[in-house]
């Protein structure tokens, strides 16, 4: 019995792969989550904001990272909008992050009846990085003259009192990749343009030494991060049904190991 | 005689002179030098000047500019106090410039420095700060070239056991025994990457083998340049053993220059063919475990290797022998034998020796409070 | 001609991104850029080059009737109707779009997630403790998971993101520092072979 | 057209997934639409990312506009790619061989002091880097620098290719392998999250947008 639970066919692996990540999709349950301090700070920190004010968020995600980082861009958005405080979305790193862009800003101002333009705009991606970064902190027009759908941004209501960062009060990076050393070193260093950062489970490591010297107001890390800000602002969604599932996933792997290990012991005593 | 009204004047021009001279003298920006900036393209140049001491109420600082016998004009915006330096890159090629420094109190009267000398823009050949950069880069280049042309001379080179290699000759035995394909991947690489060059170097001596048993080889490309060159390394290898006509050039062909088509176009061909052994070799990304593992299910042997370092693990778990990171490149001279890959792997030994020197030593002066290899490493753009 | 000549080239164009890199000199970074640019202009023209190859390919096996033969139809199809909506009005055309988002992106995405499945089995196969090494191996993936999920935290409270945190600030990068280390020294002698002209496998062997 | 696309996406993706069962002509389809379809979109973007705007556009503002004569020097780059059409005609072939060393060239000479100054200086003064605050550091702060400094040694002395392991030397690098599985193991367990991520998204898309669309 042992030697077959060794060699067992990957095929039932992937049966309980599937079943795991099934299963708590039909039939939603909630784990307990406790709220992390990097992502409550962040919280606190929107929720501080006055009506009225603008946040900025930078898309910095392409299609096969988008899970992760677009739940964390839906509840910080209805955050901001429940406060009435307005949105301008960016691209600097990925030009194919336009569209993921444009589908969760939709799908967000929907639900919470955002006007374009007059609560939140899309202003696209431009090339060139910090370029684009530097540009924006002289003068938001001189990168950005229209936004992703060409609309002059002279004809965009909202914008017509936003020049540059002096206006913008925190700059969410949402990161698949490093374009959060890059807002931090152009935006934060030159700037003093507040910087927060939402990235996926395997950059994660890489934003604490920014948390810790302050250099981050804010961390919100993979499904758990987004989970969490879901469960600050009760309205749980795609983050909290993520990390559910995400965290069976992990257990099922971890209970394969143990299990195959058991047998392996089990197997070479016998042999012994 | 002197009239009293005379002598009240007189006093109060002393007094007002000796108060203005004394507010100029500790508000006006002092030792304000323009220099052209250092290592640049010639296109800034750098004003410096020094910290005023806390209590002259100075609010901030803008800079005047003057090209060659023009008007002074204010030039960028109005820097906060505690500044000490401005570098002002809007400048053109050719044009001499002067400076002052302007100091802007809280009461908003301002006070302005003695004007600079004139100065250029030029750009400058060398860049100083990247010397030991060129240093180590002419040091490292003599290391490798001196240690080929010694192993060159015939001297014996050791090169220690890397596991997996000595798997490759069984691989190719096992399939030709069953009388099924080897399939070879060189990664995503395109030719300009180190792990492709020496994944093609292998391929080179995995294909002088093939042709001696006549065992089909199969190499799928991702990129057009290293399909060309590829077709080359195995034509050669075919001709150098003897066996023109076991080469077929269609056993090597481009899939598709897409990550996860060509890992689906790869993935078909290993449970449609079931190749006997598979080599990953080169650089890979998130398809590197697609391929190990559907390698792994149909029990081909699988040798794998590449510098790619977050793939490593998935290799390790799912291939029978993996080449870890530099042992890819030791891998050439392991196989081939030939003393420029013996001599340089042992070059760069060399290399290693040196760093692990300057790490124990850094690390000794850096707790005794000398920061003489940490500022010799300085990133410096 | 067939040989030296290329080694001479490959030679002088080295040396120049070598100095150029510095040489901070406004003519030296223009040189720079220009030549960085080659690539780009190049790219299309060797692509060419592939997409021949592909059709030769599969062009063969229709005429021979290898197995599957058929399915170079397929090919052919997809590349037309990808090419035949895009090429004309570019790939802003919505049909191209439209095949992009719900042909190719699924199938790409699909590709992707079969890691998932991949990893678990992987992982069950791999992970056994038979030598010190490779429980190591195993012990840390099981923290490091452990402390990914916030079910690490109940079961193990607070130990088990900060584990997982020491584990990849310390251990694992200093063996990724390793690793960069000796890959970085050997890309940087194999650039040096290739701009002196001592390594010539890239030419593919021959006179 | 929103519908069928639903459809025809949720059709590939099962196309896909039934390769986990074993291959079947399904996947097959599926492989092979990949496989032809991306290729037809890279000719597309090829075409418009690629040789419009860094070779055509160079020249014909070059022929055009008096100031952007050294668009012409895009005509070295050309030439230089059509040298690999050569490889088409077996007698020529080899003249392939001039721009691949040109281009061997060029990614050599800017890889050698990039490659000393991003990997080689700044990982070693990361390595020391945390010394200089010795006295600030705290007792576990301490102990991690020392551990990097001992984990940075052994793993390079595993690297050691050109001298016997016996002794210290083999000491140190079992060492060095330690941290290697150690580094290995963190780095498979931190990407687990990222793949479920993908399959969730995946399984989403059929159970809600496409199973959800029926009912």
């Amino acid at each position: 019995m042992f030697e077959k639970l060794m060699n067992i066919d990957r095929r039932i692996i992937f049966i309980f792969v599937a079943l795991v990540v099934i299963i708590p999709m039909l039939f939603p349950f909630s784990l307990p989550l406790n709220v992390s301090e990097p992502t409550q700070k962040l919280y606190d920190y929107i929720d501080a904001l006055p009506a009225g004010s603008t946040i900025m968020i930078s898309f910095d995600y392409g299609p096969s990272s988008f899970p992760e980082t677009e739940p964390m861009a839906a509840a910080v958005m209805k955050h901001c909008f429940d406060k009435g405080i307005k949105v301008i979305g960016v691209a600097v790193a990925y030009i194919d992050a336009v569209p993921l862009a444009d589908r969760v800003m939709q799908q967000v101002a929907a639900e919470k009846e955002a006007v374009y333009g007059e609560d939140y705009v899309l202003l696209g991606y431009r090339p060139g990085e910090e370029y684009v970064i530097l540009g924006m902190g002289a003068e938001i027009a001189s990168v950005y003259d229209s936004d992703f759908s060409a609309t002059s941004i002279t004809e965009i209501p909202m914008m017509q009192n936003i020049t540059n960062y002096d206006q913008i009060s925190l700059l969410l990076n949402l990161a698949a990749g490093s374009s959060v050393e890059g807002w931090i070193t152009y935006g934060h260093t030159k700037f003093n343009l507040k910087i927060a950062a939402g990235v996926t489970g395997v950059i994660v490591s890489q934003m604490y030494p920014y948390l810790q010297t302050g250099q981050l107001v804010g961390l919100l890390s993979g499904f758990r991060g987004a989970g969490e800000y879901e469960k600050l602002i009760k309205a749980p969604g795609d983050g909290t049904k993520g990390i559910n599932t995400a965290s069976l996933v992990h257990l099922l792997i971890i209970g394969l190991v143990v299990i195959g290990n058991i047998a392996f012991f089990v197997q070479r005593q016998r042999e012994e | 005689m002197i009239k009293t009204t005379q002598w009240v004047a007189i006093c109060l021009v002393l007094c007002l002179s000796v108060s203005t001279a004394f507010s100029q003298e500790s508000a006006a920006p002092s030792n304000v030098t323009a220099v052209d900036t250092p290592n640049d393209d010639g296109s800034s140049i750098t004003i410096k000047w020094d910290a005023a001491a806390e209590d002259t109420g100075i609010s901030g600082y803008q800079i005047l500019r003057q090209i060659a016998d023009g008007d002074l004009e204010e030039i960028g915006e109005l820097l906060p106090a505690g500044t000490t330096t401005y570098v002002d890159s809007a400048i053109e090629k050719g044009n001499i410039y002067t400076y002052i420094v302007r100091a802007t109190t809280e009461t908003e009267a301002t006070v302005d420095s003695e004007q600079t000398i004139p100065v250029k823009g030029t750009g400058e050949w060398f860049h100083t700060g990247k010397t030991a950069l060129f240093i180590v880069m002419l040091l490292f280049s003599a290391t490798i070239v001196w240690n080929i042309y010694d192993a060159r001379s015939g001297k014996e080179i050791f090169v220690r056991r890397i596991p997996g290699l000595e798997a490759v000759d069984e691989a190719i035995g096992r399939a030709t025994e069953m009388g099924r394909s080897i399939l070879y991947v060189l990664g995503l690489g395109s030719i300009g990457r180190v792990a492709t060059i020496a994944s093609m170097t292998i391929l080179g001596q995995v294909a002088r083998r093939t042709a001696d048993y006549e065992t089909p080889l199969r190499v799928p490309c991702i990129d057009p340049i290293v399909l060309n060159v590829v077709r080359e390394v195995v034509k050669t290898s075919y001709i150098d053993e003897g066996h023109p006509d076991a080469y077929n050039e269609e056993n090597i062909f481009y899939l598709t220059g897409s990550q996860f088509a060509y890992a689906a176009g790869v993935d078909g061909m290993m449970v449609r063919e079931k190749p006997a052994a598979i080599f990953l070799q080169g650089s890979f990304a998130a398809e590197s475990l697609i391929l190990a593992e559907t390698g792994n299910s149909i029990g081909a042997i699988q040798i794998a290797g590449t510098d790619s370092e977050h793939q490593l693990p998935f290799f390790i778990a799912a291939c029978d022998y993996t080449l870890i990171g530099e042992e890819l490149y030791a891998a050439t001279a392991y196989l081939s034998k030939d003393p420029m890959f013996l001599g340089s792997l042992k070059g760069q030994d060399w290399g290693k020796v040196l760093i692990l020197g300057m790490i124990v030593l850094g690390v000794a002066l850096e707790i005794s409070g000398i920061n003489w290899i940490t500022t010799l490493l300085q990133q410096v753009n | 001609m067939k040989q030296k000549v290329p080694l001479v080239l490959c030679f002088l164009f080295g040396i120049v991104m070598i100095l150029t890199e510095f040489s901070p000199h406004a003519a030296s970074q223009a040189t720079y850029k220009e030549i960085a640019n080659w690539g780009r202009v190049i790219s299309p023209f060797v692509f060419v080059l592939a997409v021949v190859t592909l059709i030769q390919t599969h062009w063969n096996r229709i005429q021979r009737r290898t197995e599957h033969w058929q399915y170079s139809f397929v090919v052919f199809a997809g590349m037309l109707a990808m090419v035949a909506a895009g090429v004309p009005s570019g790939p802003q055309h919505p049909a191209f779009a439209w095949l992009f988002n719900n042909v190719q992106v699924p199938m790409d995405a699909t590709m992707f997630s079969l890691l998932a499945f991949f990893i678990a089995s992987a992982a069950y196969r791999a992970f056994r403790a038979r030598t010190f090494e490779a429980t190591l191996l195993l012990v840390t993936a099981v923290i490091v998971m452990l402390g990914n999920v916030p079910v690490g935290d109940l079961l193990w409270p607070d130990a088990a993101s900060n584990a997982r945190q020491w584990i990849l600030d310390n251990p694992n990068l200093s063996a990724r520092r390793g690793i960069i280390l000796g890959v970085s020294l050997g890309a940087i002698s194999q650039s040096i072979r290739i701009i002196l002209g001592i390594e010539r496998s890239y030419l593919g062997g021959g006179d | 057209m929103e519908t069928l696309g639903i459809w025809i996406a949720a059709i590939l993706t099962l196309c896909i997934y039934s390769f986990l069962y074993r291959d079947n002509p399904f996947y097959r389809f599926a492989e092979h639409l990949l496989v032809g379809m991306s290729v037809g979109y890279i000719i597309v973007i090829t075409i418009y990312f690629g040789f419009i705007p860094y070779a055509w556009t160079p020249i014909k503002n070059a022929v055009t506009d008096e100031t952007a004569r050294l668009g012409f020097l895009t005509l070295i780059p050309i030439c230089m790619g059509c040298l690999f059409f050569a490889r088409l005609s077996s007698r020529r072939a080899w003249l392939i061989r001039y721009p691949i060393a040109i281009l061997m060239g060029i990614s050599s000479g800017i890889m050698i002091p990039n490659a000393l100054q991003t990997d080689i200086f700044a990982q070693v003064r990361g390595t020391i880097d945390p010394y200089s605050r010795i006295g600030v550091l705290s007792a576990f702060e301490i102990t991690g620098a020392i551990l990097m400094v001992i984990g940075v040694v052994c793993t390079l002395t595993y690297f050691f290719f050109s001298v016997e392991h016996r002794g210290p030397v083999n000491w140190l690098s079992k060492v060095g392998i330690a941290f290697l599985m150690i580094g290995f193991g963190s780095a498979f367990g931190n990407t687990v999250m990222g793949r479920v991520a993908l399959l969730i998204q995946r399984v989403d898309f059929l159970i809600n947008d496409w199973i959800g669309s029926i009912f």
